[in-house]
């Protein structure tokens, strides 16, 4: 049974210095409240995993937090560079980072594989690619039946996984809507996990019987966080804050605007701004 | 009468006449989106659009920012997983042209958006493959769109994120890939198109008021033209209107966002 | 695009002698209005695929159409013996039938591998069972990251797919609600595909955006057949006809009864005769 | 005041209180749904019955007749795809507790539904094995329900169609199963729990009223009983009440539907 609790002590029970960690949300529904919880907290050396790292994870990557990443399209969509990210590549600031770099299909595949409780993940991929020369975790397998040869990665198994959501009912059971990503399949991969989510209601009421629900007894931690995903954005609450993600480019291009930043707004920050964004941006909601 | 147009709308609005109602389209960010809703909004208003996000056969008002805007979900006949896409839709042989753009394309269409310099200490570190290297391979077909000029025309590719045609020749199939590969790469110049025999990229058509000359000093490596060139048609008033009337909106919607 | 048309042509059209079939619904929308038009259609050779062979397949083997099954779990649920296809694999009545058995899981993998356009499946299964003893496309492969070995089964690629759907749109848009089984693999692991609904709708108007849709365009036929999954059930139309799935072990116990009740009532019927089960049961509907 | 009762009453509440709050249980047709229905209708109103048709925390007011009936669907939390079901929550490892019977036991609970004779010359044909081979795998444990008798508790399968102890000892975690198997067998007759070392089928609970005798008789197999065996507790007035009421509803929705 998921623990209902506040961010703080999720966080605090959950995410561990040293974890692999994975943060997911497909563009839409990216915990970024609990990121900034992470960073409030202090956690060190952590290995994040995420398809497209996004604002969330140049965050975290800024202040130091993570020793490594695997990842598939580290950019900020639709506007450029994750300067942080860069940095940290180009020029190891303000550590090193350890990269283990991957397509969207081997990420994607290598979630299910976890979820599935497989130790690697096959696909029709990587053929003439120079991924596979610079990463030695691309190998391949060969089919038993027709002798194919596919790709092989090894299945994503994090520490804790982290997703935002709709809804939880009561007893944590969790409803996600929409674009629903890889998240079902990170917290099903993961060892232990949180989901900060919009609402707690007394009952769930999927639309559908084959809507996205995480069962209670799936999830470690549900909090209550209004607006958690900001800038992304909750299918039917409120909508991606595009302006947010074009005006990072500048905060993010420089060290010292994006320490500042993260000073104002993260570590003088707390789980209850994230509430303000819902209201601001309700009337764009589906 | 004759319309003014920047060599970007000429380079989208070629690239939605490529498409046709038929065709169920992997969509990319940018240039690609705006072609592919141009064609729907024009020619092909049946055409299938899928985006990586996992929104199927969706009908966006305004461009998305991001491959999983609101608004793709919305408009879209159903949503699935990303495993999902990447494994039934995707891998699956369900779709039959995708779209791909680059930091970086060579002679033989292959892209690079991973790395310029070295990969253990780049020069510049770009935002890597995302879903490229798979499109590239399990898609029926391949359009590239791309502005030609030396900077992303290149004679040599730092790294290979996305194969195009290799080596030329029968280097793809020759890996065991039975897609087509890029079968048209279009610019704010000109169209290529790869020959039959090399694959070389071959201008097959230089859009109007543009001379051989520009394309040659534009582009990384000794351009080749087809035999026949063609001049690409320019620019419908329709073709136009919807396209700047699609790009306003979006305009306005990301500010107001 | 699919073709929306008549049951006669959607068979003739797709379904050939010697086809591998896989008619697919797992306890629900089993697709029996098809199942009777193959009958009466007199195709022969078939290879039928199935998880859970069912009563649609007892009256395919019983009349002889098929020379070989791939399945799982051969009884008639709840009830008792699939008497047609024990008459069949103990007594070759009314001929041979070849078998290829297999676990659910390792059945539901393969479907899924073969949507996933992969050669094969691999699992967590078949340890210490001796299934794998008889069954020479149940082989292993090894994990090239941990060694592990795992059990590998052919992915399934039938030539024709057939399902029955709730509803599907004027542009042939097929929607799924509730139990939705292996419906949704076995049509994209096959070239061809048919799916019977219960209505055809202007607006398919589905209940969440990640609803189980199969889009025009990954189907080749959508027939409207009312009450096509009787003595099955269609979620939100009428219930499963559980007094049929008894009476049936009668029926089916005596070669001659079977055949008597074929003649009446499969080649003495057609289509639309099922749709008189909406009406009598759609009082038991959700 | 004393209450009737059969022992296949006796034999669903015996397995019904083996049941707890916390488990998540993989739910067989027959005897395991109406222990598990039971049990969640009297002291663990909170388990989580999952059915492999894909019903994830269903709440049947009526027992199904097959795997995959409507009621499950229609009380569940939600429903997910037969390949999510044996991937994500089976093969996952989110499954504390498998239910299973079977046409034959022998004494290391290792279990038979597939043929009686030769698997390519049958005797007797049986539906085969469904989820079993995999539910024995990858659930937590297992419990198993069977009527004892010779028919069913035999000294050799003609075929194993999934494993619980296999030749007994270590023999299954050998194999690389890090899951427990079969932790009790639980008939009308009395209760079997694998020895400690051996694994073989020892009877540790005796069902009221049954003889040793008669459970010796019934066996196909020379019993072992464990050094202190304990009385079954007969059902409570609730229990009984509980199973023949949802026996009776479900009788009703049979036959009517």
């Amino acid at each position: 049974m998921a623990r209902i609790c506040t961010l703080s002590e999720a966080i605090e029970e959950n995410v561990r210095d040293g974890d692999s960690i994975a943060m997911e949300g497909f563009t839409h529904l990216i915990p970024y409240a609990a990121g900034h919880e992470i960073i409030r907290q202090d956690r060190k050396e952590l290995f994040l995993i995420r398809m497209t790292p996004d604002l969330i994870y140049d965050q975290l990557i800024g202040v130091g937090a993570a020793r490594g990443m695997k990842f598939s399209w580290g950019g900020n969509p639709g506007v450029g560079s994750l300067h942080r990210f860069r940095d940290a590549v180009e020029n190891q600031w303000p550590r090193p980072l350890e990269i283990e770099e991957h397509s969207h299909a081997a990420m994607a595949n290598a979630y299910e594989a976890g979820a599935a409780n497989l130790p690697f993940a096959m696909l029709r991929g990587y053929i003439g690619a120079d991924l596979a020369k610079v990463n030695p975790n691309i190998k391949s397998i060969t089919c038993p039946f027709t002798g194919e040869v596919l790709a092989a990665v090894p299945s994503i198994r994090p520490d804790v996984s982290i997703i935002h959501a709709q809804r939880a009912d009561r007893k944590g059971n969790v409803l996600i809507e929409g674009i629903s990503g890889v998240q079902k399949e990170a917290v099903l991969a993961a060892k232990r996990s949180i989901a900060t989510v919009e609402e707690i209601v007394d009952e769930l009421d999927p639309p559908s019987p084959n809507a996205v629900v995480l069962p209670t007894w799936a999830v470690s931690s549900v909090v209550h966080v209004p607006g958690g995903a900001f800038p992304s954005y909750a299918h039917g609450y409120y909508a991606r804050s595009n302006a947010f993600y074009i005006a990072w480019d500048k905060i993010a291009r420089d060290r010292d605007s994006f320490t500042a930043w993260i000073k104002e707004h993260v570590r003088g920050g707390k789980p209850e701004d994230f509430a303000r964004h819902v209201g601001k941006r309700s009337a764009k909601a589906a | 009468m004759s319309i003014e147009f920047t060599p970007t709308e000429m380079m989208t609005i070629a690239a939605a006449r490529a498409l046709t109602n038929d065709d169920v389209c992997f969509v990319g960010i940018g240039a690609p989106s705006a072609a592919c809703n141009v064609a729907r909004l024009t020619h092909a208003p049946d055409i299938t659009l899928i985006y990586e996000s996992g929104t199927i056969g969706t009908k966006p008002d305004v461009l998305p920012l991001s491959i999983g805007d609101g608004e793709l979900c919305d408009t879209a006949l159903c949503t699935v997983s990303v495993p999902e896409m990447f494994r039934y839709w995707l891998q699956g042989g369900r779709i039959t042209t995708g779209f791909l753009g680059g930091a970086q394309i060579d002679r033989f269409a292959n892209l690079n958006t991973t790395v310029v310099g070295d990969y253990d200490k780049p020069k510049v570190r770009l935002p890597g493959g995302g879903g490229a290297p798979e499109i590239a391979g399990n898609c029926g077909q391949i359009y590239i769109t791309m502005a030609l000029n030396k900077r992303g025309f290149v004679d040599h590719l730092d790294f290979i994120t996305s194969m195009g045609h290799g080596e030329g020749g029968d280097h793809r199939a020759g890996l065991g890939m039975k897609t087509k590969g890029p079968t048209r790469v279009i610019t704010d110049l000109c169209i290529f198109e790869p020959d039959a025999a090399t694959k070389e990229l071959t201008v097959v058509s230089i859009h109007s008021g543009v001379s051989r000359a520009t394309i040659e000093e534009n582009c990384g490596w000794p351009v080749r033209f087809a035999e026949t060139v063609a001049e690409t048609p320019v620019p419908t008033t329709a073709e136009i209107s919807v396209l700047r009337d699609i790009n306003a909106r979006t305009k306005k919607a990301h500010e107001a966002a």
